[in-house]
């Protein structure tokens, strides 16, 4: 068993990370990166990110992001974010959300590119010289039928939250096959969790439909609450009043130091490792 | 007999009318993304409608906690509109231009140097594969509906060999509905809310568009209407939007 | 809630009929379709069959089968599947399992069509016309980098057996992902089922994580034993010593002739419905 | 010291030696198809060895029904393929030619006029991808490894433009062991099951190939190899060969 700093401690500067959406985010591990000082992260978000990416951006650990978005949702926009696409601090790489998910099923499946409907048109294409244009190779009558190929995405890591694994190392993800996807794609997925129950979830038909086998995962930590303040399905809901406090500190370069740095560099990962 | 409702409520009781049929005959699903309460609250009310008829209306909204509105997963809502499976989703934008081009990404040059939003999420795609696209703002000014939007985030209209079964169906916003032609490329004015005019609508839009000589008022909420909105849809959407459904649609 | 025989009732002569392996098959309603004489179907095997396409075959239904493999296992070969091919009885289309996997996934998505490494230099690519060879676009320094493109396949009705459905009509389907890939891919998806449960699994986290929705499911019907002589994993094993007695008496067309009076035309449609 | 057993564990043997380590260092996933008790028994062999070393290696038998061999669905073993996970692999054929072009299709005009087997399963994928696959056959006989087969259900070496990671190791025999050269594309004798001879070898094989002028006698299992294999494998190969199980391994 690891803990949550040595989970961190396996993600060094630089790395290709994926990460997912708002929720089930491995955020004790993004807190711990944050209070490393980890560099020039190539964030993959699986198809986009929240608070995550937000505080990763906040924190300085990026260089690049490819993300289909970033919001706080309800709460608003992501204003590390905003700031740093404007200003060019960190270079962006705009998708839309079934690309993503193509370039990562691509890699699952060992193929260098995946075709895609759509996008023609919009001007992600002209801003992503990697997604190319071809002609459907079965066009009726050789009509002329261009499609854009997406180039396979395969991250040097997956990071998410999950609500249990087992002795064995399987993992569950229940209603989450994104994640499954993810752990498919990256060279490595390294994962926290609520629980680590005894046992073979393999062994339960019922629970084995929605596991990750012990095969695809790298390392895992217990983290009860790992997910804070980012809901984690069926077990906790966002922490609306702490994302609240984020964003109105976020709002200025000096509120969100002070954010930082009472958050952060001087806070334990979570509020059950503070108990 | 029409009742007294908030701006929001007439916008879900008109977008609720447009989708009561489907692009082949009935709706069978309507899909609603992030941050789409209006649209979502639209999508279940006609969902109820029909099912007061005896008919199933799947409805899926992205980020909805509970069964039978949440998705089966991220990516089966794309397979979905991949599959031919989805009649109706909704866009919105930060800009939205006269041809229905949508703009979520940001204004000033790429990548958003004078204001940099979200991001373009599933826009790309699903404005060209869902056949009835229904675009919303809130905010009906001349800077949201402009003449060019500053960035395509997916294109409301696509050359010939462009394979697309979808694309803009309408627009919403507070003060008039408009429908798009996708012949034209152009917008046309269907009907103004209570308390706007041809005028104020031309005053207020960045884009030109077609009007008849005589626009009709929009249809407001019966009382039968508004009571399923704010009672059972009021309840269903707390589920994705609890704000909205508390301080909108009065749910407690 | 419908019968077996109105399921096969919704399965027309010419049908291109999407059917899984050699386990979750529903062969109550394969019996009824045998019983009925339907004619011209175009079988999809996911991604290979076993009983149930030899049945089929033997019962002359089938003009056209689709699949990387026709065998009954450990049993040995499959008798009509090898006579009617060698014969030129029905149509074969050779496939690797990969490719068919792959073509149902391109339907999934909407996409025209997969890329897929292997297969070039096999003969299947030689026999399958519909199988094309492109450049990989993203091949390095414009280097020559043969691709496979394989059309989407999409079936006009998936059939399965589970091991139940919820009175809201979601079918649970534990660990056979693919399932819920042919729901997706074909037009139509008819199941039978051990058993029907009351309330609706969606809103449990456990049983969700492996159901389809109701959404792609056009009709359920009850069939215990619905797999029989098949298996139906986490439920019973397959009926060897009926697959034994089949495969022997399938040796000749007589023998063939005498098994199907015996056992199809002049039966009930499972041991259950015998009681 | 070495004792008596069967052809099928000496083969089992064999097999379990050539994956005591994997091609890019420590052996880490190796995958068994339908049809397969010997390669299957090989595999779990290797995997017990390892275990008793402290090291983990997984095992996927398609079609086994128990943990930890099963698959994650039929699609998963073809995707850790394409992913580069899984090092070995197993294939058979009703023709094998000197080139190690398999064929599981049929003998005759296409689809098989004078013969019609199963068919092609994973094989035109899997030899492609999988680093080492390792060919087996229970018939030694000109009719089985023959000088051309007629029908590539997958071809034993490809032109340098093709992608191919992976590709044929070995092929085991209940005579002998090949080895083959990919540059070559030609196999070359390894060793020779005790009773065989270079001459009845030769005999037997219906394509040419490489030989040493001395080519060793394959070496037998040890005491505690077979004790392994008759115990431990032997109940977990049951899980999918409930038959070769008993039959060939005496399991209970």
């Amino acid at each position: 068993m690891q803990t949550t700093d040595a989970i961190a401690a396996r993600i060094p500067d630089g790395a290709k990370l994926a990460v997912f959406k708002d929720r089930s985010c491995a955020m004790d591990v993004t807190r711990a990166l944050v209070r490393r000082g980890v560099r020039d992260l190539h964030l993959v978000c699986v198809p986009t990110s929240g608070f995550q990416a937000e505080l990763l951006i906040a924190g300085g650990c990026v260089a690049t992001i490819e993300t289909s978005g970033v919001s706080l949702g309800e709460i608003g926009p992501a204003p590390a974010f905003a700031r740093a696409v404007k200003s060019g601090a960190i270079r962006i790489m705009d998708s839309t959300c079934p690309a993503i998910y193509a370039q990562l099923q691509a890699a699952e499946k060992g193929n260098p590119f995946a075709p895609l409907r759509g996008l023609i048109g919009s001007g992600i294409l002209d801003t992503r010289p990697d997604y190319k244009l071809i002609q459907n190779p079965f066009a009726e009558d050789g009509r002329d039928d261009p499609i854009v190929a997406l180039p396979a995405l395969a991250p040097e890591i997956a990071l998410f939250h999950a609500p249990f694994a087992d002795e064995a190392g399987n993992v569950w993800i229940g209603r989450q096959p994104e994640l499954k996807l993810m752990a498919h794609a990256a060279a490595e997925t390294l994962v926290t969790v609520e629980d680590i129950r005894p046992g073979n979830m393999m062994e339960d038909e019922t629970l084995a439909a929605a596991a990750i086998p012990a095969f695809y995962i790298a390392a895992i930590a217990r983290a009860p609450r790992g997910a804070w303040p980012l809901p984690l399905p069926g077990h906790y809901a966002d922490d609306e009043a702490a994302l609240r406090e984020y964003a109105a500190a976020a709002k200025t370069g000096d509120g969100l130091r002070a954010w930082l740095d009472a958050n952060i560099h001087g806070a334990p990962a979570s509020p059950a490792a503070a108990e | 007999m029409t009742v007294p409702c908030r701006t929001e409520e007439l916008m879900i009781h008109i977008i609720a009318g447009l989708m009561a049929e489907g692009p082949k005959g009935e709706t069978r699903h309507i899909g609603c993304g992030v941050l789409s309460p209006i649209p979502g609250s639209a999508a279940l009310l006609t969902r109820h409608k029909a099912a007061a008829a005896g008919k199933t209306i799947k409805v899926s909204i992205i980020g909805h906690g509970a069964e039978p509105y949440r998705t089966d997963g991220g990516v089966d809502i794309f397979d979905c509109a991949g599959q031919g499976r989805l009649d109706y989703f909704f866009l919105s934008g930060g800009q939205i231009d006269g041809e229905a081009n949508v703009n979520l990404l940001g204004v000033g040059d790429y990548p958003g140097t004078t204001a940099r939003w979200s991001g373009s999420f599933g826009s790309a795609y699903l404005y060209f594969m869902v056949p009835r696209v229904i675009l919303f703002t809130l905010d009906h000014s001349r800077r949201t509906l402009v003449e060019t939007v500053d960035f395509i985030s997916a294109p409301g209209t696509s050359a010939e060999n462009v394979y697309r079964p979808g694309g803009p169906f309408a627009l919403i916003t507070p003060r008039c509905l408009f429908m798009f032609d996708r012949e034209a490329a152009r917008f046309r004015l269907a009907s103004i809310h209570p308390g706007e005019s041809a005028d104020s609508i031309r005053e207020h839009t960045g884009f030109a568009y077609d009007a008849p000589d005589d626009v009709p008022v929009t249809e407001a909420p019966d009382a039968a209407t508004l009571a399923l909105l704010r009672g059972e849809v009021a309840a269903d959407i707390a589920g994705a939007y609890p704000k909205f459904a508390h301080d909108v649609l009065g749910a407690a």
